[in-house]
């Protein structure tokens, strides 16, 4: 019966805050929103490069043209050995007909060299499937010299290079994400205290009359959390609709598809929504407090 | 009821407020603190709800020592305590009423107790007809009767008023104080600190009075002068 | 100097602070208004350094119309008046000194102009020894002084003061009271709100009642009671 | 002189504010700084795209594979009708050898297409340098239908979507920068605000002794100015730190070359800087303002 009333004190006291003060509370929650936009844009570029990078990198394979000398014994043997080596998933031969078959689909688009296909000397060739592209270097070194073999071919530039976008975009990601998580929470502290501070005769009859800290401080750290949650929810919003727009319009389906993987998506929102209340709490309660020690 | 032993206060700024204070208040006493300006009598309003701690001493308020109470303890203890301000320290936007039924509800009392109460203590201050007015609608011996009766909502043992009409004119003023007389008549115990001296001259109550955070005289049906 | 003709003041809220006002304060008057709280005295002191503007009705200060003025000339109109508070309002950060050069920083006054005459206003205070204080380090009614130092550092033709003793024991009012009474021989026009009965009686000075908005007495040499 | 009193009294009332609230101002610099270093991220991005783009756009040709039967009357009829088209800059004509010629170059580094090029049949092209590639549309549908045109070929798709990410990329970009300045601008306003709370006596007791409004404000705008000023010269650095690494460390300099033009460079710190400042003026300038006209 008392802690019923209580809450609705409270309820009443959170609503009449907000009222308060609209352009400070708007700000406030604008202020989460693009902080959670920020974060959102980040782990959904981290998701789709993350992707991007295990299907290249699944898609990487080292190939061996062998040379059109050797003889099928020569290239067994190689082949035995190399399945042997540590991360080869699988090594499969390809026959000069069978390439040709290949390179004669890669080109169908292309007149010009569609036609070239047929009468083209091609070699053929070893491919390695690896189970962990990191142990690609590793491998060639051991097989260059192997005298079946001609040449030695693997992804590994666009491998690199995909890492390293991903690496700087997560540390300058996440250094602005650590920034902005500040800035936001330091402005929803902001406005509380600026509410606090309109409410300060109140609470500081709160205090005379016999009100605890706790009952005090309520209300204001309430206020914190419902800023930071509707900010996240808008950013929340947002972000699906925005990236639902992109995955239908996003020109480079064929080239990089974007990520449409549910659970990650889900995964995001939860961490958006966590991250706006996290963040609305921590900015309240550091205001709320630092201002009652102050008064006392 | 309120035991003073020895008490000193040094304020952060160096100021000595209070030198040496022995006191002690009996349950149901009326008194008046008076003194000039900075010898010390809110200091000694202060420490009783506990507003400032003293730097030396002992303290006693209702058979406990508040000295030395941590800050989760506070709240309990001024539940029996009401305060008085010259000021009033009213909140402007709610009305009579829920000025006086605030001061329940922020400790956690039930909705039909606030109102019991409320209506007792407005009644008892005689403006139970002008509960739904606001602060600005009321003239000023109004508002400070308001505040009195948020004051004694709670049934407080103890009610302390500091100057409490000294934005009063005389007839107002002296309203203020025989309300406060008939409060201490029904049990509790009164402390007013004042500047004004035909009040205090014509209440004929115990009276103490200061100088430079000493006390200088404790007579106990004493005037406002003696120390002029 | 200063003429109030038919001055009506209602305040947002709906309140009627003065009725249809007709009042004339010759240069060199010593005023005391007085009357029961909620009566109009701030009201008055507020319209005539403008911090209210009237609802209807013409205010003449220093031959000038001000009731039609605009924003920007309001600080050229405030630098003819002093304002002394009942509550001080000095800066407790800053020295005495400090608080009185401020005054005259802010209007864009030169260096050793400044110098020159916050020494000036602070010597007729009597507290030029106590230059270097800050107001924790005065007692009240020296901080008193120094309001009423920097309210007359600017040479002002009116000096206007609410309820300047409120917080003040009888003593140290007096003794404010006999200062504004020298600073009014020397010329400055005094205007002072009070609730302090004894002090209005031994001054034998012009006094205005009022009641509810209402001027109800204007007496050369006046006394509190009249209207008790 | 008492304007040069006046000058030492505003620069004391400046680092005194400053002095007040260290951390009040560490925040509203350091957001400064953040939303001026995403204003610089987006600059420098859409610079280079821009600078791709050109680029790319400069090298597409639309290239005509001819039928091996067309004549040379027919052909040079041909060029010399596209010549008169519209935005069309050069046609040239390049024949069988040139082809082959070419395709070698490009090849060079694969061997085991290196050995097609020999023996494949390739077609001559007439190759089309445009002036303005957004006419490359109309230019097609005109010739589509002449006998001697075998193929058409151009690179729409990837200047398509060069263009469409610079769009996404600006709208998202400007939408973000916008509302970046608007919470900078509040954060400004809020500590000035507070600032100016925490000084309200004091404002209290000039107004009444008579400075003029100006007289007041000035300090406390020149303490947003101050704020906006020192966030956007952290940002200029902090931006051309990094741009000079990401330009000496990119990866992809031979695909996507960095711009680093100097004159571009300036004229984003220039703006930076110019930001910072305009939104330091107007977030104090709205909060001293709104504040004075309460107290009047
Ligand atoms: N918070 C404080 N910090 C520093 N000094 C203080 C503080 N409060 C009071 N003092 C000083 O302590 C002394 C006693 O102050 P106190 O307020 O108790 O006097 P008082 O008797 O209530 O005076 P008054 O009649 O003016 O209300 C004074 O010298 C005063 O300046
Ligand atoms: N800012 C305001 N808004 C609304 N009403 C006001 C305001 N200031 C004063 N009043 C009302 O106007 C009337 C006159 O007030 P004023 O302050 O002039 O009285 P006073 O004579 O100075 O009283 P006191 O002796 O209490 O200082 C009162 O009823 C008061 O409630
Ligand atoms: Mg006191
Ligand atoms: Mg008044």
């Amino acid at each position: 019966m008392s802690s019923r009333m209580r809450l609705g004190y409270f309820l009443s006291e959170t609503a009449s805050n907000l009222r308060y003060n609209g352009l400070m509370t708007l700000a406030s929650i604008g202020t989460v929103t693009v902080s959670m936009l920020v974060l959102g844009a980040f782990l959904l570029f981290n998701l789709n490069l993350k992707s991007t990078i295990n299907e290249v990198s699944s898609k990487t394979r080292v190939c061996l043209y062998l040379k059109a000398e050797a003889s099928v014994a020569e290239v067994d043997a190689l082949k035995r050995m190399i399945e042997g080596l540590d991360g080869v998933y699988k090594v499969d031969y390809v026959s000069v007909d069978k390439a040709r078959e290949r390179l004669k689909q890669d080109m169908s688009g292309q007149a010009d060299l569609g036609r070239i296909v047929d009468t083209a000397p091609l070699p053929a060739s070893l491919e390695i499937e690896m189970v962990d592209t990191s142990k690609v270097a590793s491998l060639t070194s051991v097989i260059k010299g192997q005298p079946a073999i001609d040449e030695i071919h693997y992804g590994e530039d666009i491998i690199t290079t995909l890492n390293m976008i991903r690496r700087i975009v997560q540390i300058g990601g996440l250094a602005a994400i650590i920034i902005l998580c500040l800035v936001t929470a330091f402005v929803i502290a902001n406005t509380i205290r600026l509410t606090v501070f309109a409410r300060r005769k109140e609470i500081r009859i709160m205090q005379l009359v016999g009100a605890t800290d706790w009952f005090i401080n309520w209300p204001f750290i309430m206020e914190g959390i419902f800023h930071g949650l509707a900010g996240s929810l808008l950013a929340v919003g947002i972000a699906a609709a925005g990236y639902a727009w992109l995955v239908k319009n996003w020109p480079l389906t064929f080239i990089f598809p974007l990520a449409y993987n549910e659970q990650a998506l889900l995964h995001i929102s939860i961490a958006l929504l966590a991250g706006g209340v996290l963040v609305g709490a921590f900015g309240s309660f550091s205001s709320v407090r630092k201002f009652l020690k102050a008064l006392a | 009821m309120i035991a003073f032993q020895g008490v000193s206060v040094v304020y952060p700024n160096g100021v000595t407020a209070l030198r040496n204070l022995d006191l002690k208040i009996e349950k149901g006493d009326f008194l008046f603190l008076v003194g000039p300006t900075g010898s010390g009598k809110s200091t000694i309003l202060k420490l009783i709800y506990r507003e400032e701690v003293c730097t030396s001493g002992r303290i006693i308020v209702a058979g406990k020592e508040i000295t030395g109470i941590s800050r989760r303890q506070i709240p309990y203890l001024r539940r029996g305590i009401g305060v008085v301000f010259q000021d009033f320290k009213l909140l402007t936007r709610r009305t009579a009423w829920d000025n006086v039924a605030f001061a329940l509800h922020v400790i956690g009392v039930g909705r039909t107790e606030v109102k019991r109460q409320t209506a007792k203590a407005l009644d008892s201050v005689g403006l139970l007809h002008k509960a739904d007015a606001l602060p600005t609608e009321l003239s000023a011996g109004e508002q400070q009767r308001v505040c009195i009766a948020r004051a004694i909502v709670n049934n407080p043992v103890i009610l302390v008023a500091d100057e409490p009409t000294g934005n009063l004119d005389p007839d107002t003023s002296w309203d203020i104080v025989q309300l406060l007389s008939r409060i201490n008549i029904k049990g509790t115990t009164v402390i007013m600190a004042t500047h004004d001296r035909s009040i205090v001259d014509r209440m004929r109550k115990r009276v103490i009075a200061l100088q430079n955070g000493r006390l200088v005289r404790d007579e106990d049906k004493g005037a406002y002068i003696g120390e002029l």
